[in-house]
């Protein structure tokens, strides 16, 4: 086991599949000489040059396309995209190319790439720089959506959505860059996809955390643990496709109240399609309605007191856990 | 005009007997195409059906112009391409009718061909969609360090959205062995070139981003082969992109759903009657006889709508097959 | 009350509005000289003149981001889009421009202008051109999203999104463009946005029909009423956003049972969202879970049996009420 | 280098009078993009803070060059734009600092200024997301009938948008009163523009779509003003898009984030040393005494500051308003 940083454990991942398998690169913007916009991709261009290492101009819809020809022809590109927010330019090539090839042209290729960015608010980014879109990678069917909350996660689910051969939309938190973790020292550290962790046992109610949230919900329950003698479960789905949602009825119907934590907009969001699938696998199991504790329905504004009230903290967590038993 | 008989490229013959296969082709793309309307108007047919009619010396001489390794990639109207390039026109019929034979197994259709095998690497339905696909195929022949080179084929309407000088711009940066070919119709749809471009001199729009522009006649197969060649070696010795600008005309509606009033009659007609490709090049060629050719086709044909027609749809359970490579759902 | 199709209402709709209002115009694809891809803008460029009706390149960003600029000056214009497939590549100017711009600059602008694209499968159109995107767009804070099923909801409702100051997504289908029904002969009839129509009253259960499905519900619920003595109540919601919440609890307040339908992709989509709304308003009232009748998970195949199988029709709609009861 | 001495823009006397408010602007923009810097040491100031250092002759010069009535929009990188308009610098300032009092009401932030009564139409985040925004501002001032001209701003590395392309042949095809004006600071970020843009003459970008480009000194005000003010009368009464490109170089590093080791420290020391706007522009003009125009900035910087300092953040009940026009939330 070492302690890395999230963006050290993503590095490793990139560097030792790179390693592994010469059909991987990486292309992305600043990816190179500049290191990356959040030093993920520090130091892969001097160890593995410019081919596999490639900066690119400002065109995020043609470098997804690029991984998508490139992977249709038997190599396995890596697109950064510097943040999910510029994303929404490339949603053509996601959406009508990317998921859409391998089944339009009936498995005679496959697409083997993956798409990795950086979401969230908490920096004063302001309204074009905050988003937190999981919510519209995850209705979209044809690929595979992680959205990784530990430096362990980070490497293990990368290395894995580097081997799939299925289109992977990965998105890495923004605030999680420099968070430190125990990560296992192993070159085939893979974690499957597909498999929620529960990062904490609890019989009162279940916490379900997306992206950054499920670091926010382990905090709110060691508080309801420790302020108000409740004990929480708290589930991070890891993927949200394939999602275990075994894991996630199994827990409900142990405890009989949900609660679902995420960043992004509320309404449409990922609380909604995990409330609505709850409900419909752990009807007889639940005593209240499943709560949704989520990002407020705006574009983010920039003023930091307004920013920090716009996505949950652990207060509203609790408040929402309290109001629910 | 120049029409030029061809050394060795590939599937074809020297200099008269490739002539020769360049006309069978074009009349093949043409009948195939006047039947997939007919079947289109029975309701053997769905969707969107963009034809080609018209414009088969622009498809056929650019094919011709390609090795077998090269890759070639196009839109929603690239029936053509996939005949020009060796598919059988059974599983381009099949496909048609949403068979399961069908290049794409049904689940394409007009639209969206496919042909692995024979480096056909789709059409696409969204205009504009092809390229930055095309720029990563090439990106991969250079990773691979192989000579293959990407034909990307796209309209004149394709050139007003964004991937064009995104695209572009990526190619010549990186040197990529590509060449674009734009297929200059003189419509996107029911909008005619002047109203939608700017600078209608589609070739000279690559320059702002150092991809060098050619010319040809694209209803001059000859001219075509000649210049596509030229484009395609260059850029496969040179490695660098190159935009090459075909000027054509649909002689057929935008689908099969366009009552076509946004041009006179008088200018199809004309163009239909000066500028037929498949005529204006048997009249060079000695001892062709159009009508045996028309019949060859027809055969073919006939023999396609026969399978596509015996052809089994999918399976209902089949349904997820291919979504994810696992075969089933995925569930989010 | 005359009788017209849904693309004569909404032609109406637009020559009233910009009979009504110079400030009024459209710029799309082909929407002059080739009379609209739907025909629905027919005889507006003879009428209005090419100032007002403006064909544009096929440049979807980046005529959306026209029509934003122009609606920040005052003007209001309205946009066409020649199919919902198209608006992936203009995301950009639609998420981080159209809606955020009035929160963004604090309101010393605002955006009034309205997007307008059908969606739909059915046409055999394959995996590239039979979206249905409305979850996409219901998610996005900042503008207003509406999905008429009806032609005087076409027309009642596009009227409202032309007068209004915020931006609206108005997202027609292409199946029911030549459906027809009565619309009410006023030059001023408005459909107010947040107001659910109940289709038809009923006791034993509650379909709410999304776009299209609307329609296709009510189909079920004669069909449940006379083959199966089933009482089925049908709301049609109209705008996505606003949403008429109150109209759907109340109804399964009343009926304790619901089931919603909808084309688009199942996980994330618009049923979810309101199967949570509802299990959060009605939780106490909930005979058996909230059921989701969707298209199916999968880019839209092509061949027409596997088409038809994969957007729902009345008979999964009987099924699942069944299933409740 | 030529120095003009223009005759009757907005918010200005003549020659030597005008010469010295644009000396006074550049040492305001200089002043309080330092300033601001510090702030943002202090954690006064979050997000991205973008500095325009270096680039003040750009700003200024094509600032002066417009009319009152004439549109601005920029980028993210857009403070010197702000103040050049007129904006008072205590609402950019406070801005920065995120109070209600700030230009946006502390929605925006650094990258997201605006200030409607002066016509800066605003800076944006998205790169190259202001091109079609431009556009539909100069197709409205067409529509209504004005003399308006909007004058877009954007990077080097923003011409690598889509959005470039596209908006470029819009306002083309249809003569739109739009200056698109690229300052080539020639880095992208950390990319170097010959490492982004395969043809880096970037006013020849825009030929083939029918948009004919200009070159000026950035680093010139004098020239800047020129070339600018040129293109600005030919589109306002040819009514038909021009693309200039202004070369200049940003001193500082991209962002506040950037330890700037794509690039080597002489290489900013010398344009530092030998092409900074303000020095060269002071060392033309007799009878300037730039340190009492430092004086006066740092006075109004500190006035700015202190304005900041004492406003109030936006309360919470008020982080809905403008999200709808209506004010409160509208429930999906
Ligand atoms: C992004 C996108 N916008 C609009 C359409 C609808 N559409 C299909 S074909 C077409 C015209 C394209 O013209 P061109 O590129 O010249 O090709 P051609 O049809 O002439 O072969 C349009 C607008 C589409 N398929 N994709
Ligand atoms: C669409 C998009 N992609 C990426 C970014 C991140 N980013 C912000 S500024 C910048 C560089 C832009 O360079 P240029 O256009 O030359 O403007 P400059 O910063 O030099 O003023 C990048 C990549 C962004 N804001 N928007
Ligand atoms: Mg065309
Ligand atoms: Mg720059």
């Amino acid at each position: 086991m070492a302690e890395l940083r999230y963006r050290e454990a993503l590095n490793q991942a990139l560097r030792e599949e790179m390693e592994r398998d010469e059909r991987v690169f990486i292309i992305g913007e600043d990816i190179g000489v500049f290191q990356g916009a959040f030093k993920v991709t520090q130091g892969l261009l001097e160890e593995f040059g410019g081919k596999r290492v490639r900066d690119t101009p400002i065109s995020e819809n043609t470098i997804v396309g690029v991984g998508v020809g490139a992977a249709m022809t038997g190599l396995r590109p890596i697109v950064e995209l510097m943040t999910v927010n510029f994303s929404l330019l490339a949603m053509d090539q996601i959406v009508n190319h990317m998921a859409a090839i391998p089944y339009m042209f009936n498995g005679q290729v496959q697409v083997p790439m993956v798409v990795r960015m950086p979401q969230g608010a908490g920096h004063q980014l302001g309204p074009t720089h905050s988003h937190c879109l999981e919510a519209i990678y995850l209705h979209v069917p044809g690929m595979l959506v992680a959205v990784p909350s530990t430096p362990a996660d980070a490497k293990g689910l990368l290395k894995a959505a580097i081997r799939d051969d299925n289109p992977v939309v990965f998105i890495e938190h923004e605030s999680l860059y420099g968070a430190k973790g125990e990560v296992p020292d192993d070159d085939d550290l893979i974690v499957d996809f597909g498999q929620a962790a529960v990062r904490r046992e609890g019989e009162d109610v279940t916490i379900v955390g997306i992206s950054r949230m499920a670091v926010t919900a382990q905090k709110a329950a060691e508080e309801l643990a420790s302020e108000h003698d409740i004990s929480a479960e708290v589930i991070d789905p890891r993927t949200l496709r394939p999602l275990d949602l075994d894991t996630i009825v199994e827990s409900v119907r142990k405890t009989n109240r949900a609660v679902i934590v995420e960043e992004g907009w509320p309404h449409g969001g990922v609380g909604a399609n995990l409330a609505a699938l709850i409900q419909e696998h752990a009807f007889d199991y639940l005593d209240a309605p499943i709560k949704r504790v989520t990002g407020a329905d705006l574009p983010m504004p920039y003023s930091k007191p307004l920013e920090q009230i716009a996505f949950p903290h652990e207060p509203q967590i609790v408040e929402a856990v309290k109001a629910l038993l | 005009m120049r029409v030029a008989y061809p050394g060795t490229t590939s599937g074809m013959g020297d200099g008269l007997d490739a002539a020769r296969e360049w006309l069978k082709t074009m009349v093949l793309i043409r009948r195939f195409e006047e039947r997939a309307g007919q079947m289109y108007a029975k309701n053997k047919v769905g969707g969107f059906l963009h034809l080609a009619i018209g414009e088969e010396a622009t498809i056929v001489g650019a094919v011709r112009a390609m090795r077998d390794e090269d890759y070639l990639i196009s839109t929603y109207r690239s029936h053509g391409h996939a005949l020009a390039r060796g598919t059988d026109p059974k599983h381009v019929m099949a496909e048609l009718f949403g068979k399961a034979t069908g290049v794409s197994g049904g689940r394409g259709g007009s639209m969206h061909m496919f042909d692995a095998e024979r480096r056909f690497m789709g059409g696409y339905g969204i205009v504009g969609g092809n390229l930055p696909l095309a720029a990563g195929i090439a990106l991969s022949s250079d990773y691979r360090e192989t000579e293959e080179v990407t034909v990307c084929v796209f309209g004149d309407g394709a050139a007003n959205q964004g991937t064009f000088g995104e695209t572009l711009n990526i190619a010549a940066l990186w040197k990529l062995p590509v060449v674009f070919m734009v297929t200059n119709n003189q419509f996107g749809m029911g909008t005619a070139l002047e109203r939608h471009a700017a600078q209608p001199d589609l070739h000279k729009r690559g320059e702002g981003f150092g991809v060098p522009g050619l010319k040809c006649d694209g209803m001059d197969i000859g001219d075509t082969y000649e210049v596509l060649s030229e484009a395609i070696e260059k850029v496969r010795s040179e490695r660098t992109p190159l935009l090459v600008e075909a000027v054509t005309y649909r002689f057929a509606g935008h689908s099969m759903a366009d009552p076509e009033e946004y041009r006179e009659k008088d200018d199809v007609k004309k163009w239909r009657e000066q500028h037929d490709p498949i005529k204006n090049f048997a009249a060079k060629l000695d001892d062709v006889d159009l009508d045996a050719l028309d019949e060859e086709a027809a055969k073919t044909i006939d023999a396609a709508v026969e399978f596509a027609e015996e052809s089994d749809f999918p399976t209902p359970e089949s349904i997820y097959e291919h979504v994810y490579v696992t075969g089933g759902q995925v569930r989010g």
